[in-house]
């Protein structure tokens, strides 16, 4: 089997997929010629801002549109899979033409594959961009404090990281808020899990309620006296931005910027730059998880769906997953960080190599319903935060509205199987 | 032949009625002159034969055609508004020239005719000025200029010369007459001023209030008002009216007989022109009047005299006259220059 | 004032016009009518269902919808008086004979606010808003003022909002001002300049009648944009902190596109679109009678 | 007018001050938008805000030659310029028709202009998707021109009514009787005085699809990528590249100001000057 | 006290110069006419008086103040255009309203006001129309209407009764007058009408291409005009003018001797007014003349005479004179009505 060989039936063929507009799809455009040389496949990229990502390819497999490959966020799976809008990924494994014997399925982080690309026990997409919940910190921020090493729990951070670095103006901690999908995502989710707590129980009954629910919630709450004022409105650019001015000690932000915080043009802090995994909660890390897989969208005809299979496998194999981090993308290929040099080299892989090992898919849950959820969540969450109603209220009502949604969707009568 | 035929044309504005039954004849080439007060609707008879105006009933013809339901464009008239009408966004020249470019003449043709009617209107220099940048006159002239480079069959001037000095005035009033004579154009002028109304027209049409007074030549109308309104109404300063009954074999004015001749219908009123007015030394006249005010023009004087009675009559005096106000003369009253008129306004007698 | 024509003629001037209106613009609506009366998710293109007024009465009946509306009106209500009143400042300002230079450059600049693109608006008000690296709160420091939390507070969010509105759109307000000045006879003018000095009376007796039209259009098409504000808002503060700043196209955009729900957006949409209709029919009423 | 008209000596200054004052309140966030594109990330986020800085070309460099807003820059002039042409080349005489004619309807077909304006293009943007999907334009520059009509030709229309009614009938008249066609004075004597109305409207057009952005985004990809699509593109959530973004913008209001230079002369004639008495 | 004094007033339109070193005083309550020729800077005159314009340099004092730099609104003065400048959206009653309302009178003061000048200018049944719905000279009197119910210190006029006709004309004059007497304003007037201007004004201000050429009383202008222009301007129909040179002791036209008194200066030019020229049989008087053109108004009839060099004379006969067209006639010029002019124009002798 060669990659050549394999794709000299769909030479010419032009595949379609979306792009975001971050530093792992730039890796692999820079790769992409090497592809095309090779098989004669035309890769069309549409760049859009994750903004839109989503509510454009909704349209386009509504409207039955050109795109041959699906980006989907781990978040979206649910609903891609349910509409049909992805093939199954053993279509094609089980094809001897067309899969690599070198494919190597079980190299990928199992937590990464499952979250990111499977759906109710189906693969239907390769993790492509990964990412991971990361503390990034200010090390010598902290060396002045006279800490020698970052918070290793929250209880850490709020008791004795929180009081000793928040003064003269500067914080202990930020924490991305603003109301969008950072609200859900970055805060509420964030401090939900590590305490015990929970979207929904195994009845998909609402658990912000529980205890541990509350407990994560109110010590997000309470929090706050360590973090810049306003911090409902910082996304992800304002609190990255208040680690690299040095105003704050350190953050929990995605594996992803560590470009841009290491970068001499964006950071102040580059010397002083420190990566750990997130802190622990009762419940254990728990830290935050995200990324992208590519799946085949099944509005494509065969041939696109053979080339759009053959890019998607050849971009994440193994093979090319050194590349694939040397351009600046972050594989999820288990056995690229175990290279020699290259924890070294990346300062953060070893944090994210652990955070991989334990976490949870739904993270943020993951079906079809979670658009409307979380924009519930985004509303409320601010509101908790602001003060405007309390942690028990806010959650009383999220529980309610996102119940509503959920026995809309017909998870209640039993039309569709609790998967999240 | 552009003569032009009205016939039972009336005009309504909502609920008021401009003009009344409206019947006239201007024959082919005559130059004819609309008169009468303020607000007695020539402009709107002129906009009606232009077809600016719809008309409420009645029928208009130019040239022997019926072009009552005729677009305006299509009846080949001119006009000059009383507004002017100018383009502010062009220049004078621009001014002549649309039209003659819209109806596609050729660009010597136009260039010549402007080049004439600006010499004419001495706008030579102003050729290039936007409206905006002219003085009253001067965009009166252009708006003269508009029509007289088109040489259309009828012509309609809606009070052309009103905002011209006098020796201007006289300059493009004999202008225009020439152009009369050379073109052969029907003219229909409406004017306020005596003089150019006596001197150019015609035929002079007298409206009052919407309605026809009188139609007829100039000396006509002068010499023989059809009613009491055209008697005060032409002739500058008006006639004097005077009240009169029966008496002494003929009329007589409080007693005093005003000639001999008896008439068949009794008169109301008699009239006679200030400058038909004789002047005698107190008492030699039928009457005693005192001069209250005493206008000098120059080349004559105006007298404002008060009679016992009370009743104003004016009397043309020389201009060097040393007649002073408050000084008492008798007048006379010419028995061929009376004219005498019944209760409803109507001329009676010869 | 008006005359009667041909019905070619009649045609040749505005039939191109109805068309390509009637081509454009009314298909797209028809099919939202129809989507606003069907269960219509477009993740749920399986379950499309006739619904009937479902979708009107659950709008209707949303404290959510109403809460937004209430918010898109106060945002109004503080808003367009504001733009109205600098933008007549603005356009008199103008129209007065003055230094041509320096009119000129303020007719000029008057484009710059317009012409930012709106989401850039909302980003350049992140930037500048922000309570750490914000100018405003750095100028506002230079006077005495402390820092203001003006995004992550719900209240003062509100205002920035107001505040980027009254920026952008009062330029739109002063130029059809004062094209509407234009209208005015010039001698008109100087008539009533003879009689007062106050430029108030003679904008309220002499020029305001030649405004109104003008005034008028502002009112509608304000009303209407503001009812449809949203690209400097989502990128701004995407409706948040809390809902503070979640208006109703925030949120007609959030049940359609985040949400997915096309026929309850639809509803919402075209329950917006009445609104926006009766109201316009109501400033024309009370202001435009005369005029037309 | 040469000379200054007379009680406006202390008029002027106040005049002078207030300009001052708008233009500085126009500009200013401008300004900061065009500094903010000549600084890196850092010194744009940089506490206190930096005043004086070594600019960099950097944003510029990389958004033209890297990102290619070039090209959606020239999508959007197609696009805008084709869109104001045929907006006022529809509306005008459409506004003439409603100025000067009578018929029936008149009053409901003007509202019904207006109210193509109000239709939120959030819940548009779908249908209109599905049919320009379906009639396989999707990502033309045709599409986006089209639906920008809907709103430009709205705004269009009104002006110009309102313009072409200020001016006195008078001139329509005199060039009626001049044999000049119902078009020939819409163009020769009409439009020209609407002129401020016209202009008005053109820059209101001209920037309303210059700056247009849910339907740029929702119905075009790459080839009819507009710049404002292209400006926002840049904010992909994680990380917010100020520099990129505003050098994007700034570049995206040049034209705006380029074009509204041309129209603003426009903008101040009196319409009647010396055109009646 | 409302002295309107000018001093070295000039006034530019851009290259343009309208007014050239205006110096001027106007007494209290005088009645000052501006006469001139189209575009001479009358408007721009009054305009600069009123402040609509402002002037490139010199002064302007109202009543001792100067007002120079003084905005219009605060210089009492009150003006009627000669674009009528009517706010169209008002009615009539509310055109004449508003400057009365914006100045803080009270409702009954204004309603008395404005039925006062409504019954003067007869408009009393126009009161709520709009001005688009008057005729022009109904615009007109609203215009006039709007500046009396102010009841300025001055009262500017711009060729008032230009629109109106013969009749209402002399009326409105008349009003005028009494109110002049009545308020004891000063009055400024523009008009284009010989008999408005000898008859209504104090004191006549002849404009030429900017400049002054005369001022005087009327009978001054008109026995002594300064200047040939001013000779020629005043009166209508205008002087005649020979060329003439030294001869017989006196000066001569074409042999012809004129007179028999010697001057000073030689002229370069005689004139003498139409009625002036006495009427001979001919080679009875100094010269033969043939009839080319006899207009009749009525009252009065002018010949259009030609001389056998080929100069045009007109000379004022009887309304009745039988004299035709084509007829040779003697016309004499008696010494007294002779008026000499210099080359250059100015008056030459006594
Ligand atoms: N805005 C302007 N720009 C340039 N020249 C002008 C302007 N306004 C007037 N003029 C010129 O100034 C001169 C004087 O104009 P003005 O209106 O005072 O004349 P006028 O004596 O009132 O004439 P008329 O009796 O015709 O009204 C004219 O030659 C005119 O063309
Ligand atoms: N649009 C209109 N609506 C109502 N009445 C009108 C309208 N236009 C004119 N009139 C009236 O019709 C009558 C005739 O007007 P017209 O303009 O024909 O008068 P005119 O004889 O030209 O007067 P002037 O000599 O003053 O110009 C006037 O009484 C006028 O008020
Ligand atoms: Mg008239
Ligand atoms: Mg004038």
């Amino acid at each position: 089997w060669s990659l050549e060989e394999a794709a000299a039936p769909y030479a010419g063929t032009t595949v379609d997929v979306v792009f975001l507009l971050r530093p792992g799809y730039e890796a692999a455009e820079a790769m992409i010629p090497e592809f095309t040389e090779k098989t004669g496949i035309e890769i069309n990229i549409t760049k859009l801002p994750y903004e839109n990502a989503l509510g454009e390819q909704v349209r386009d497999f509504v409207a039955g549109g050109d795109l041959d490959i699906a980006l989907i966020d781990l978040v979206w799976i649910g609903n891609f899979a349910e509409n049909e809008w992805i093939v199954p990924i053993d279509k094609f494994t089980s094809n001897p033409d067309l899969a690599d014997p070198e494919l190597d399925i079980d190299d990928f982080f199992p937590l990464v594959l499952n979250a990111f690309g499977g759906w109710n026990g189906t693969i239907y997409g390769l993790p492509f961009d990964n990412y991971s919940g990361l503390l990034f910190y200010n090390r010598c921020m902290l060396e002045e404090a006279g800490f020698d090493g970052p918070p290793e729990t929250w209880d850490a951070v709020m008791n004795e990281y929180g009081p000793a670095l928040t003064k003269d103006g500067k914080y202990a901690y930020a924490l991305q808020s603003k109301r969008n999908e950072t609200q859900s995502a970055d805060s509420f989710a964030r401090m939900l899990w590590p305490f015990g707590g929970s979207f929904l129980d195994e009845n998909f009954r609402s658990n912000l309620m529980s205890a541990e629910s509350q407990a994560g919630l109110k010590f997000r709450q309470n929090l706050m006296q360590y973090m810049p004022e306003g911090i409902v409105s910082y996304d992800h650019a304002e609190t990255v931005n208040a680690l690299a001015q040095g105003d704050v000690a350190f953050i929990t932000e995605w594996s992803a910027f560590y470009a841009t915080l290491k970068n001499p043009e964006t950071s102040q802090v580059t010397d002083c730059l420190g990566i750990a995994p997130e802190p622990m909660g009762p419940a254990g890390r728990k830290p935050a998880l995200g990324g992208f897989s590519l799946a085949v969208a099944s509005q494509a005809d065969e041939d696109e769906q053979a080339a759009a299979w053959l890019f998607i496998q050849w971009v994440t194999s193994k093979a090319n997953a050194e590349t694939y981090l040397r351009k600046g993308g972050v594989p999820a290929r288990q056995s690229v960080y175990e290279l020699p040099g290259i924890a070294e080299e990346f300062d953060f892989v070893p944090a994210l190599v652990e955070s991989w090992q334990d976490g949870v898919p739904e993270f943020r849950p993951r079906f079809a319903e979670w658009p409307e959820i979380t924009e519930i969540v985004q509303e409320w969450g601010t509101k908790m935060m602001l003060g405007e109603v309390t942690t028990e209220e806010g959650a009383q009502e999220i529980g309610t509205r996102m119940e509503a949604v959920l026995d809309q969707a017909g998870y209640y009568s039993g039309e569709k199987p609790l998967a999240q | 032949m552009a003569q032009v035929t009205l016939e039972g044309v009336n005009k309504h504005y909502g609920a008021d009625q401009a003009l009344f039954d409206i019947s006239l004849d201007i024959p082919d080439g005559a130059f004819a002159v609309f008169v009468g007060p303020s607000g007695c609707g020539k402009s709107t008879l002129l906009r009606s034969i232009a077809g600016l105006e719809g008309i409420s009933s009645g029928r208009i013809a130019i040239g022997g055609d019926d072009v009552t339901a005729v677009a305006p464009s299509d009846r080949n008239v001119a006009m000059v508004f009383q507004s002017y009408a100018l383009y502010p966004h062009m220049s004078v020249r621009e001014n002549m020239d649309f039209g003659m470019k819209v109806n596609g003449f050729d660009p010597q043709t136009r260039a010549a005719r402007i080049a004439e009617a600006a010499r004419i209107l001495q706008l030579t220099e102003y050729l290039d000025r936007k409206p905006g940048q002219l003085s009253g006159g001067q965009r009166q002239r252009v708006a003269i200029g508009r029509a007289i480079v088109k040489q259309p069959r009828v012509f309609l001037f809606d009070e052309p010369l009103s905002n011209l000095d006098a020796k201007l005035r006289i300059q493009m009033r004999v202008e225009l007459e020439t152009l009369h004579r050379e073109l052969g154009a029907t003219m229909i002028y409406v004017t306020h001023d005596q003089v150019e109304a006596m001197t150019m027209a015609d035929v002079i049409v007298v409206l009052n209030g919407g309605r026809i007074e009188q139609v007829g030549a100039p000396m006509e109308l002068y010499h023989r008002p059809a009613t009491e309104f055209v008697a005060g109404f032409i002739g500058a300063p008006s006639m004097n009216f005077l009240d009169v009954e029966p008496g002494g074999g003929a009329v007589a004015y409080r007693g005093v007989p005003l000639g001999t001749r008896a008439l068949e219908t009794a008169p109301a009123r008699a009239g006679i022109r200030p400058e038909h007015v004789a002047l005698a030394a107190p008492g030699a006249g039928l009457i005693d009047v005192t001069v209250r005010v005493k206008e000098a023009l120059g080349g004559e004087s105006y007298l404002y005299t008060r009679t016992e009675a009370g009743d104003e009559i004016v009397v043309r005096a020389d201009g060097e006259t040393e007649i002073a106000p408050g000084d008492t003369v008798g007048l006379g009253f010419p028995e061929g220059r009376l004219h005498f008129f019944a209760r409803d306004g109507a001329r009676v007698g010869v | 004032m008006s005359s009667r024509v041909p019905k070619r003629t009649l045609f040749s001037f505005i039939g191109p016009s109805i068309l390509a209106l009637a081509l454009v613009g009314i298909g797209p609506l028809i099919y939202a009518v129809w989507t606003s009366l069907h269960f219509f998710n477009l993740t749920k293109l399986r379950q499309v269902e006739f619904i009937g007024l479902d979708n009107y009465a659950h709008v209707l009946t949303d404290p959510i919808f109403w809460d937004a509306m209430g918010r898109t009106f106060l945002l109004l209500g503080i808003a367009l008086p504001l733009q109205i009143a600098f933008g007549l400042g603005i356009a008199l300002l103008l129209h007065q004979p003055g230094i041509g230079f320096l009119k000129t450059l303020t007719r000029l600049a008057l484009v710059l606010p317009m012409a930012t693109t709106y989401a850039v608006v909302g980003l350049l008000g992140q930037v500048m808003f922000n309570i750490k690296y914000g100018v405003v709160n750095q100028l506002l420091g230079f006077v005495g003022v402390d820092p203001i939390n003006w995004i992550g507070d719900p209240a003062n969010a509100f205002y920035a909002v107001v505040f980027w509105d009254v920026w952008q759109w009062t330029p739109f307000v002063a130029l059809v001002l004062l094209a509407g000045l234009t209208t005015v006879p010039p001698e008109i003018e100087e008539a009533a300049r003879l009689e007062t000095r106050s430029w108030w009376k003679v904008l309220r007796y002499v020029q305001l009648p030649f405004l109104l039209p003008g005034l008028v259009a502002v009112l509608i098409l304000r009303t209407a944009d503001t009812l449809k504000l949203f690209d400097m808002v989502f990128t701004m503060t995407r409706g948040g902190p809390g809902n503070a700043t979640e208006f109703i196209s925030i949120l007609i955009q959030r049940v359609g596109f985040r949400a997915f729900d096309q026929g309850l957006a639809s509803a919402q949409a075209v329950i917006l679109l009445v609104i926006t209709i009766v109201l316009s029919q109501l400033y024309i009423r009370v202001f435009y009678k005369e005029v037309r | 007018m040469s000379a200054r008209a007379p009680g406006q000596g202390r008029g002027l200054a106040v005049q002078a001050a207030l300009l001052c004052l708008i233009l500085i309140f126009c500009v200013f966030p401008f300004y900061w938008m065009v500094t903010t594109s000549l600084k890196t990330q850092l010194i744009a986020l940089q506490e206190p805000p930096a005043w004086i800085f070594s600019p960099t070309l950097g944003n510029y460099t990389e958004v033209l030659f890297e990102d290619g807003v070039g090209r959606t820059l020239i999508n959007s002039l197609i696009i805008a310029v084709s869109t104001t042409l045929l907006a006022v080349g529809l509306g005008a005489p459409a506004a003439y028709a409603l100025a000067r004619f009578e018929f029936r309807g008149k009053k409901d077909l003007w509202f019904w202009f207006i109210t193509n304006r109000m239709v939120s293009p959030i819940v548009l943007a779908l249908p209109f998707f599905l049919i320009v999907r379906h009639l396989g334009l999707l990502d033309t520059h045709l599409v986006l021109i089209l639906i920008y009509l809907t709103f430009n030709l709205p705004i269009v229309i009104w002006i110009c009514t309102d313009q072409f009614r200020a001016i006195p009938y008078d001139l329509d008249e005199a060039a009626i009787l001049e044999g000049a066609s119902h078009w020939r004075i819409f163009r020769s004597i009409c439009l020209p005085l609407a002129m401020p109305g016209v202009a008005v409207s053109a820059i209101f057009s001209f920037i309303f699809s210059w700056n247009e952005l849910m339907y740029a985004i929702v119905l075009t990809r790459n080839t009819a990528k507009t710049a404002p699509a292209m400006a926002v593109s840049f904010m992909e959530g994680y990380n917010l590249p100020y520099g990129k973004i505003m050098a994007t913008s700034t570049l995206i209001v040049v034209p705006v100001l380029i074009f509204a230079l041309i129209a603003s002369k426009q903008l101040v004639r009196g319409l009647t000057m010396g055109a009646v008495k």
